[in-house]
């Protein structure tokens, strides 16, 4: 039953994708953009990652969805027809597609316990996690003790983005006026 | 039943594989730079998809210990790609804060308008 | 004691399905934007009520069932703010409710969002008159038919009256 | 019997992805965006009852905000078109 809603869910996202990738208007893709968060969050709580599921979530049905709104309501909201033809990077996409399936065959198969991935460091976490730091949520524990530094890193990288969009939105020295203002003068001149 | 064996084995990794083609046509394909920053994030969250899914264990819950749950999914996919989703944030807003300033400058985020606009001026 | 818990929870669960199913088909056929808010609003209040007190049977006096009744609340208080601000935003952006009898109502609806932009006369001439509703075409038709005058019978008449022309329909 | 309720709440999503995708507005979209939301919550309520494990309700709820707070954005956006107006009157534009 469980494969069965997976692969359901699965298929949804999948299709919901073709609608994010065929629409121009900019504002139904962000809304699809966040239905596909919901059916991807569901997945993830079909998969058990719970944490992620939350994360997910708020990330990218939330936060996600904001930016882009106040993004979208500086510029324009429908996407320009295509001048190309989508021809060679269809080619490519079908090539790189096509090649990672053939690479699915090595893979394990879904859902097994004796994989490799199941068998080394991430299921002895799960033995250690009490005696170690009496917390039962191995993922918190693994995140914030064992991996701490991890998440410093990550707390970095996101402090780092934070000053960078304050720079780039700042007004004082905007680029972009002194050089339109430089275009005033000329064409006055 | 011999037919829908590897199905059922690689459905998620199929699927994992049309959203990142899909992302990557997007970002190829596709002029606007909005549209260009949410193809990266279907590629980003098909990468989610390719971590977490072969953590799962069948008959395996929740990494949450309780005395009376025998298996548990593997946790360390999960603690890998929270760490994934906050970065990519980060870089979604750094991103669409360079789209604010191009548009600024250019008056346009259409990558061909502005590739012209670069080739009128030279 | 059990199994009348059990088969009640059984009843109310399929039941709370049954009322998703057929509200998620109502959003599939429903004409138009307002219809389809109706038709969505089933799953928030009888789909939604009734699969939460089906799962709150089932898991009895516990942690759970708090939880549940916390997610049933905040549905009970959130959708119904979130379909009426989407049903204003729809009317003030110029979404016109689809109505069967256009001269009646004082006004042409149909699937598109601009009726002023088609001519009025075609739009006209494609509604059928239910006999049994008079069947027929009042006086005023002439006015009826003529935009500026067209006054919906909404709660804002003068405002979605005026306001499709400045701000186009948004296609999506 | 959670199973019974799982198929009918997959359905449902089933015929709400595909409004989402017709919908010829995007009010249509979001309506079909909200509905997938309650529908999401629903999923994930059900399938921890069909886990055994219903502890993870706290999701739940986190989604039913979040869900409220998406549409609104939108839909502010649309009213105002800007998300920072502080509501009040209608646009005179």
């Amino acid at each position: 039953m469980e494969t069965f809603i997976n692969m359901v869910l699965l298929t949804l996202l999948a299709v919901i994708t073709i609608g994010v990738v065929r629409l121009r208007n900019l504002f139904a893709v962000i809304i699809l953009g966040g239905i596909y968060s919901f059916l991807m969050a569901s997945v993830l709580i079909v998969l058990d990652a719970v944490d992620v599921a939350m994360t997910e979530a708020s990330v990218g049905a939330g936060i996600s969805t904001v930016l882009m709104l106040t993004v979208l309501y500086m510029t324009r909201v429908e996407e320009a027809k295509p001048v190309h033809s989508p021809m060679l990077p269809l080619f490519v996409a079908g090539v790189t597609g096509a090649v990672l399936v053939y690479g699915t065959w090595g893979l394990p198969a879904f859902g097994l316990a004796d994989t490799p991935l199941n068998n080394h460091v991430g299921m002895t976490y799960m033995d250690l996690s009490i005696p170690d730091t009496g917390i039962p949520n191995v993922v918190t524990s693994v995140l914030a003790s064992y991996r701490g530094f991890d998440t410093l890193g990550e707390t970095t990288v996101v402090f780092t983005a934070g000053i960078g969009v304050l720079l780039l939105l700042r007004r004082g020295v905007s680029v972009a006026r002194l050089r339109r203002k430089q275009q005033e003068e000329e064409s006055k001149s | 039943m011999e037919v829908i064996q590897p199905i059922l084995a690689h459905f998620n990794h199929w699927i994992t594989i049309f959203l990142l083609v899909a992302g990557l046509y997007v970002v190829v394909a596709r002029g606007n730079m909005i549209k260009k920053l949410i193809g990266l994030s279907l590629f980003q969250t098909s990468v989610y998809l390719l971590y977490i899914s072969p953590g799962k264990i069948f008959g395996g819950t929740a990494p949450i210990i309780d005395d009376k749950i025998e298996v548990y999914s593997n946790p360390l996919p999960h603690v890998l790609i929270l760490t994934a989703i906050v970065v990519g944030v980060a870089t979604l807003a750094l991103g669409l804060g360079l789209v604010v300033r191009i548009n600024e400058v250019y008056g346009t985020i259409e990558e061909d308008e502005i590739f012209t606009q670069e080739d009128d001026e030279e | 004691m059990q199994m009348v818990i059990d088969i009640l929870s059984w009843v109310l669960l399929v039941a709370g399905g049954v009322f998703m199913v057929i509200s998620a088909f109502g959003v599939n056929r429903m004409p138009d934007v307002y219809a389809r808010l109706h038709a969505a609003s089933v799953a928030d209040t009888l789909g939604a009520g009734l699969l939460i007190a089906g799962m709150m049977l089932q898991a009895g006096p516990t942690l759970v069932t708090a939880k549940l009744v916390m997610i049933l609340a905040i549905l009970f208080f959130s959708s119904p703010v979130a379909g009426h601000a989407l049903a204003r935003a729809a009317l003030v952006a110029g979404v016109r409710p689809h109505v069967d009898h256009p001269e009646e109502s004082g006004e042409a609806c149909g699937p598109e969002f601009n009726v002023e932009a088609i001519p009025h006369e075609t739009v006209r001439e494609d509604v059928k008159l239910i006999p049994s509703l008079g069947g027929r075409r009042p006086a005023s038709r002439k006015a009826a038919a003529e935009p500026k005058t067209a006054k919906p019978k909404t709660s804002k008449p003068t405002r979605t009256a005026a306001k499709p022309a400045r701000k186009p329909a948004k296609k999506g | 019997m959670f199973v019974a309720a799982t198929l009918a709440i997959l359905v449902s999503l089933v015929l709400l992805v595909v409004r989402a995708l017709k919908g010829p507005t995007v009010f249509d979209r979001l309506v079909a965006a909200n509905s997938i939301g309650t529908a999401a919550i629903l999923l994930l309520a059900v399938v921890g009852f069909l886990t055994g494990r219903p502890e993870f309700l706290d999701i739940g709820i986190t989604y039913a905000l979040l869900n409220l707070i998406g549409t609104l954005a939108v839909l502010k956006y649309f009213r105002f078109g800007d998300l920072a107006h502080s509501g009040g009157e209608e646009p005179e534009d």
